[in-house]
């Protein structure tokens, strides 16, 4: 039977086939590399123009950007407060209520609840932003002036606020999904020991979910980052340098927006100061994605 | 147990309950704080804006008198950005995902890959527009076209895409795949008779989730530069071009210009007239209506695949 | 058959208005897009000819001048009409109906910033009360016009204003608080007289105090605030019949269609010199590549061009 | 506990711990239990046999009443626990109750991801146990009750997860313990061990039985036959044979028994 | 296939399909399986018996080279297959090729979530096969052979994953019928079954073996009683006894093998 003794080796036409589509599947994989490489590339080409007149220490040191004033003074710090105190806000009002929720839906809420109300929570992302930031200036902001008279009209806190609400599903589905994935029979385990429902999501389900949560956490902080038109339209647009959440400042992206649609001439260093804000906004969300990253190998679920 | 040791055992554990009520409650209004929200704002934009919403208004172009303009070169140019957008994003998506989950071998290369699909889904929205402007509007010579924005958004939504794709194929047993693999399948026929099929379901769940957040997008587009008035439409193909009278190519309304939903809303939400702002939020009322019928389908799917697909 | 136009978003009002009638009067055969990319990046598509006409909110700078020259794009600078910028306030504020501009210095130059608080800073007779600032973004045409007509150089303000490019949302600020003031567009203050009160300037104070208005400005009394705003047409662009149709359309109907949007319209004399400057093709611009401010649109459209 | 009034005998077994009667039970329309009448001796281990899907874990749940996690199951009849003599699947009697005095051991070792110390401590903890030094000298007592202490003493903190399969299961088991339950129920409990950690627990079985009712499932029928005094056996949702074990292995009284015992089916 | 000069005979077992010799299996640094010299007679049924863990399934994959789709799993020594005397684990020899003539069925009964047609159809398909009369032919076929015909012949396009337990199990087996094979591999196919359809399972195994050479991993010492040839009784990773099946029962030549097949551990 020597015919049947090379049946079985190597098929070389269908061995060709198959690397021929694996290769074109790695290089659609490969394509999230390249997006990145391209953003990469992209800002830093132009962000490199505006480097050879600003230098990087006064870049990152300077408390002043006032790139559209007379005397122009080109420091980043006053936005990427405004970014991190806006997100903070934002994340303030999303994680602590969105890890409820996630409890809530995972644990408590009955299927048929559960059910109908994830798909209206999901909603909320598909408004438009917009929409938002008016809702922030036209309603929050003049609700949180009759709790804070002091409060002036353009702020932080109640964009920050906005966003918050925004991310609530962010945070909440993918801790859930987090929370559900945690096997039945952990909480079997702790149900026959006598536990409750409360002690059993709170001690069991959710110290053993925590690297989704955290996950979760990372995903809601680089959206609280990245979000433009609500700080855009209610946060006033005037860079400035504080922690205070109460008072008006832009963001980076904030920046970036309105550059994109402003009156700056071409060419001048201010229109190339967008592509450095945009550099050290994904350095920023770089750098949560990693340290989300760590934790998660810290935290990685051992059931 | 002794009844004395009963009685305090059921004190402690009626204290315990408690906090599931507590809990309870609180986990309803976290709910609803969210819930609430989005009722809100809807209602507040039908308030503002039901009053324009007619026939009209979807079949009339931008008008500088706001009782006659309308939104059909947006809605028209939105529906072409998003069948864009799917076309690039869909195929793109799915091969990485596929590769991520069946083909990758444990190695440093693919863990760049993984790190950099986490990363892209945290990327902020405004960057993909710079990213866009250089690479696409310039570099590739598209120009602020519906190719480009489609591509733009493609961008944005293609790890919603992946990550939906690769945990429908998680979802898929491995006695399956093993199944298949004993009859003597390859691996290519494995995914392409078996995996893809199967995760079909969870896959366009994912993109409809990923195009009704890119529906909503409105930084990447305006740094593109479509914040635009056009009255027109895009050179339909094999359509006649009124001013030349030639006929359309298949591709031609690619490389036109275009507006979008949110754009136009954001431009009629800054114009000094009140009824600009009545159109507005008839703007956002379309949207959101758009989504949520994006939303309902998604999750009709879901519950269909539940009851169909079983292993 | 397709003509583009781009830039400034003041403009854009009246360059749609004029867009939208032009496609019906072709019946669609000439198709015109209106980008709104700021006065600045509009130039930054126009100079590299990406974009046949221009809308702008403030002359030409010489940087942009520039990279027109290196590419080659030579431009007919066109003023369409006049914008005034408003100044205002809350209707129940009974003490600044009338500032000079040196009042408005007093608030918004850079010296200001951080010390000026207060309305009595302003004026000793003025309330003790705080001083509550809004304005333009700093990347506007508005904000440069402002410093340069009440602070006497363009961009130079003190920093800590409410800032917003979106005049609605100045109009919603100033309405809220009795001691707010800010400035925009007439337009949004014809829109909006019922929840906000306009200030009448003075020059000097030996001045009369004007108040804005559809006349003032076109009689060119309402100074320093008011400011002619233009198109640029290219000249390459300019030979094709389709842009040719369109600026001539533009110029013949600019007086009716901006002052339907809530512009000023120009004088007639000014719209047929205009015409006359687009038809011979006198390139360049008149203002030498930076801001000028009080200068009438007619002697403008005679000057020597420079380019 | 010494013998009580209330602990009522049964001819075969002696005093009984517990006892089901007219038992049945539904998981949703599937009628997985069919009137099941079962004693349980007091301190005695008792083994529950049968092809795989007769039910052995449905039994085993309802004792504990784990199926009140999952909407759509109904519990009928009795089971009675004593001295109390309290049916557990009436309405009134709280599940968490029932479960603080029955404890559970799973087929798969199920620790929860935290340190070993703190798994045991759990059923402590849950009642609200706050004194460190009572936890403890209880952690302490049940880990030296599961035999695991000396392997573990000096690692109290490390992770439960990270310990092998046998140990996980005594773990689980010192787990139980810790919590001083009455009665206790083991499913299928070595069925994911090797031999080694398999006869480790069944020792382990053997030590306990003194202080605690056992209630065992096992798919072997061997292990039913080396650990348990009362075997009972179960055939598609209804129980077929209760016998002492040793009875049931040598002279089964039913067909089907011996039918299984000797391997003609499952 | 009639006896060919390529097909050796074992003194015990006769002509042979397969044969391992110094065959090792590594999961990683798992050395799972050492030195397996075992025969698989032709046409015969060989059982694989053992206690859990003792690698009765990780040799029974390395016969169609499953392992090969997970990573860092590593074969060694010889796994020949008869007529053609090729070690099947060298690395010329494609795996894809090697499952072709090795069939397998699972554990679990694991339909595609197609039609039973589909199903039953699909190792012709993925041969290349388009033939629609050939296929339907061979789904005929196949299917009386896996005694499913008669049940399912009125609802071929209807879901297979519709079917019941043991109805899905021989749709299994009819799938792998239809590919002709030449070996066909059961890993446990009735733990997850009821015993009626475990008897039916059995019962085909019984008629196909005239056809194709079988061999069967169980946990179920009564059911490698019943249904093999000869028994190898394996313990952890080491294949302690051979023999045929009723001398390995009835007098084991190893201690260890008496002691599991007596009950004594597992
Ligand atoms: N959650 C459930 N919903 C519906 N039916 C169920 C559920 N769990 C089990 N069953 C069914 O109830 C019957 C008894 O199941 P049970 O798990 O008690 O069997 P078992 O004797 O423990 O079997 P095994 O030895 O496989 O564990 C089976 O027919 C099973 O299919
Ligand atoms: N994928 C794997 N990676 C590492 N070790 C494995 C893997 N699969 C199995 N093993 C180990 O290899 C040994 C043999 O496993 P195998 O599954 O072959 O046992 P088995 O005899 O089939 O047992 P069972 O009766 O439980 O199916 C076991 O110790 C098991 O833990
Ligand atoms: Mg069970
Ligand atoms: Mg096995
Ligand atoms: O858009 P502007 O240039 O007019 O501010």
């Amino acid at each position: 039977m020597a015919e049947a003794s090379t049946r079985l080796h190597i098929n070389r036409q269908r061995q060709a086939r198959e690397r021929l589509i694996e290769g074109i599947l790695f290089l659609a994989a490969s394509s999230a590399v390249a997006v990145t490489v391209a953003i990469v590339v992209i800002l830093l080409y132009e962000a490199a123009g505006f480097f050879q007149h600003v230098s990087i220490v006064e870049f990152l040191t300077n408390t002043q950007w006032t790139p559209m004033f007379e005397n122009p003074q080109y420091g980043i710090l006053p936005l990427v407060t405004g970014t991190l105190v806006t997100a903070g806000v934002a994340l303030l009002v999303a994680v602590p209520t969105g890890v409820v929720v996630a409890i809530y839906l995972s644990e408590f809420a009955p299927a048929a609840v559960r059910e109908t109300i994830k798909p209206f929570l999901e909603l909320l992302e598909g408004v438009p932003t917009v929409v938002y930031g008016y809702f922030a200036l036209l309603f929050v902001t003049p609700l949180l002036q009759r709790l804070m008279p002091d409060l002036p009209g353009f702020n932080m806190l109640g964009p920050g606020i906005v966003i918050g609400i925004m991310i609530i599903p962010y945070v909440s589905s993918v801790s859930e999904d987090a929370m559900r994935a945690v096997p039945m029979h952990l909480r079997e385990g702790s149900y026959a020991m006598g536990a409750t429902r409360f002690q059993t999501a709170t001690r069991v389900v959710f110290p053993s979910a925590i690297s989704g949560v955290l996950a979760a956490f990372i995903l809601g902080i680089s959206r609280a980052i990245g979000e433009t038109m609500v700080v855009a339209v209610a946060a006033g647009q005037q860079p400035n340098f504080t922690w205070d959440p109460r008072e008006p400042a832009a963001t980076i992206t904030a920046y970036i927006v309105q550059v994109a649609m402003g009156d700056l001439p071409h060419g001048s260093i201010a229109y190339q100061s967008i592509f450095a804000a945009g550099l050290v906004l994904v350095l920023m969300t770089l750098v949560f994605n990693i340290i989300g990253h760590l934790l998660r190998r810290k935290f990685r679920e051992a059931y | 147990m002794q009844a004395a040791e009963l009685q305090t055992l059921r004190q402690q554990i009626a204290w315990r309950k408690r906090y599931d009520i507590w809990f309870g409650i609180l986990g309803l209004l976290a709910t609803m704080v969210g819930v609430l929200t989005l009722v809100a704002l809807f209602v507040d934009l039908i308030m503002d804006g039901y009053g324009r919403l007619s026939w009209q208004f979807l079949t009339s172009f931008p008008s500088r008198r706001a009782s006659e303009a309308g939104i059909l070169s947006a809605w028209v140019g939105t529906a072409l950005v998003m069948l864009v957008t799917a076309a690039a994003a869909i195929p793109l998506g799915v091969a990485a995902a596929v590769y991520l989950e069946e083909y990758a071998p444990r190695n440093w290369i693919t863990d760049i890959i993984e790190i950099n699909v986490t990363n892209l889904a945290g990327v902020p929205s405004i960057i993909y527009g710079l990213l866009a402007l250089g690479l696409f509007v310039y570099l590739l010579d598209f120009g602020q076209s519906i190719l480009s924005a489609g591509l733009t958004l493609a961008l944005l939504i293609l790890p919603v895409i992946i990550v939906a794709t690769r945990e429908a194929l998680r979802a898929i047993p491995i006695g399956i795949r093993e199944a298949a693999y004993a009859l003597g399948a390859s691996k290519w026929q494995v995914v392409s008779h078996h995996l893809l099929p199967y995760s079909s379901g969870g896959i366009l769940t994912g993109i409809i989730i990923g195009m009704a957040r890119a529906i909503g997008e409105t930084a990447p587009v305006i740094t593109i530069g479509a914040l635009t008035f056009i009255a027109f439409l895009p050179p339909l193909p094999f359509t006649t071009d009124p001013a030349t009278g030639a006929t359309v190519g298949p591709f031609e309304w690619l490389f036109a210009p275009f507006t979008v939903l949110p754009i136009q809303m954001f431009n009629w939400v800054s114009r000094p007239q009140a009824a600009f702002l009545e159109n507005a939020a008839a703007t956002g009322i379309v949207i959101i209506i758009a989504t949520l019928a994006m939303n309902g389908i998604a999750i009709w799917l879901r519950y269909r695949i539940r009851k169909t697909i079983k292993w | 058959n397709l003509v583009k136009v781009d830039g400034s978003s003041t403009v854009f009002p009246i360059t749609e208005a004029v867009a939208e009638d032009f496609q019906k009067a072709t019946q669609g055969k000439i198709k015109v897009t209106v980008g709104i990319s700021g006065t600045g990046g509009g130039f930054k598509k126009f100079c590299r000819g990406e974009t046949d006409i221009s809308n702008a909110s403030r002359p030409i700078l010489e940087q942009e001048m520039k990279a027109c020259a290196e590419a080659g794009i030579k431009f007919i600078e066109l003023p369409v009409a006049y914008d005034a910028l408003t100044v205002i306030i809350h209707p129940k504020n009974t003490w600044a109906g009338e500032l000079t501009v040196a009042d408005l210095k007093k608030m918004y130059e850079p010296a200001a910033q951080g010390k000026v608080n207060n309305w009595n800073q302003i004026r000793s007779t003025f309330p003790n009360a705080p001083l509550k600032l809004a304005g333009a973004g700093a990347d506007s045409g508005t904000f440069d016009y402002f410093t340069e007509a009440i602070v006497g150089k363009a961009k130079s303000s003190r920093g800590d204003y409410q800032a917003t490019e979106d005049d609605n949302v100045t109009i919603q600020y100033v309405s809220r608080d009795v001691n707010a003031i800010g400035y925009l567009g007439l337009a949004y203050y014809l829109e909006n007289k019922d929840k906000v009160k306009a200030v009448a300037i003075k020059k000097d104070d030996k001045s009369p105090a004007v108040l804005p208005s559809l006349e003032t400005v076109n009689k060119g009394t309402y100074q320093p605030l008011s400011r002619p705003i233009f198109i640029y047409v290219s000249t390459k662009a300019a030979e094709r019949p389709e842009v040719k149709q369109f600026v001539e359309y533009y110029l013949r109907n600019a007086a009716k269609l901006s002052k339907e949007v809530g512009y000023v319209d120009l004088p007639a004399k000014a719209y047929e010199l205009a015409l006359d400057n687009f038809r011979k093709g006198k390139v360049g611009t008149a203002f030498g590549g930076h801001a000028e401010v009080g200068v009438s649109v007619e002697e403008l459209l005679k000057r020597e061009m420079k380019h | 506990m010494a013998h009580d009034m209330n602990m009522p005998t049964h001819p075969v077994v002696g005093p009984l711990k517990a006892e089901t009667s007219g038992f049945h039970f539904y998981y949703g329309d599937h009628h997985a239990l069919r009137n099941i009448d079962m004693p349980v001796g007091d301190k005695k281990v008792t083994a529950i046999i049968g092809p795989s899907g007769c039910g052995k874990s449905t039994l085993l749940r309802s004792f504990n009443r784990m199926h009140d996690l999952y909407p759509g199951n109904r519990y009928e009849g009795e089971i009675r626990l004593y001295p109390d003599n309290v049916n557990i699947i009436e309405r009134g009697v709280d599940p968490i109750e029932v479960r603080m005095r029955i404890g559970m051991v799973f087929q798969k070792p199920n620790p929860f991801p935290k340190s070993i110390f703190e798994n045991v401590a759990y059923g402590l903890r849950v009642r609200g146990e706050k004194r460190r030094s009572v936890i403890e000298e209880k952690v302490e007592e049940a880990l030296r009750g599961a035999a695991l202490w000396d392997e573990v003493k000096d690692r109290l903190d490390s992770l439960a997860t990270n310990l092998s399969g046998g140990q996980q299961q005594r773990l689980c088991i010192a787990r139980a313990l810790a919590a001083d339950p009455e009665l206790l129920l083991f499913d299928e409990p070595t069925s994911a061990l090797d031999p080694i950690a398999t006869a480790g627990i069944e020792e382990l079985i053997g030590q306990i039985k003194h202080r605690v009712t056992i209630l065992i499932v096992t798919h072997n029928m061997q292990q039913a036959a080396r650990v348990s005094d009362f075997t009972a056996f179960m055939y598609m949702g209804e129980l077929v044979e209760f016998s002492p074990t040793e009875e049931l292995f040598v002279k089964p009284k039913k067909q089907q028994t011996e039918d299984y015992i000797t391997g003609r089916f499952g």
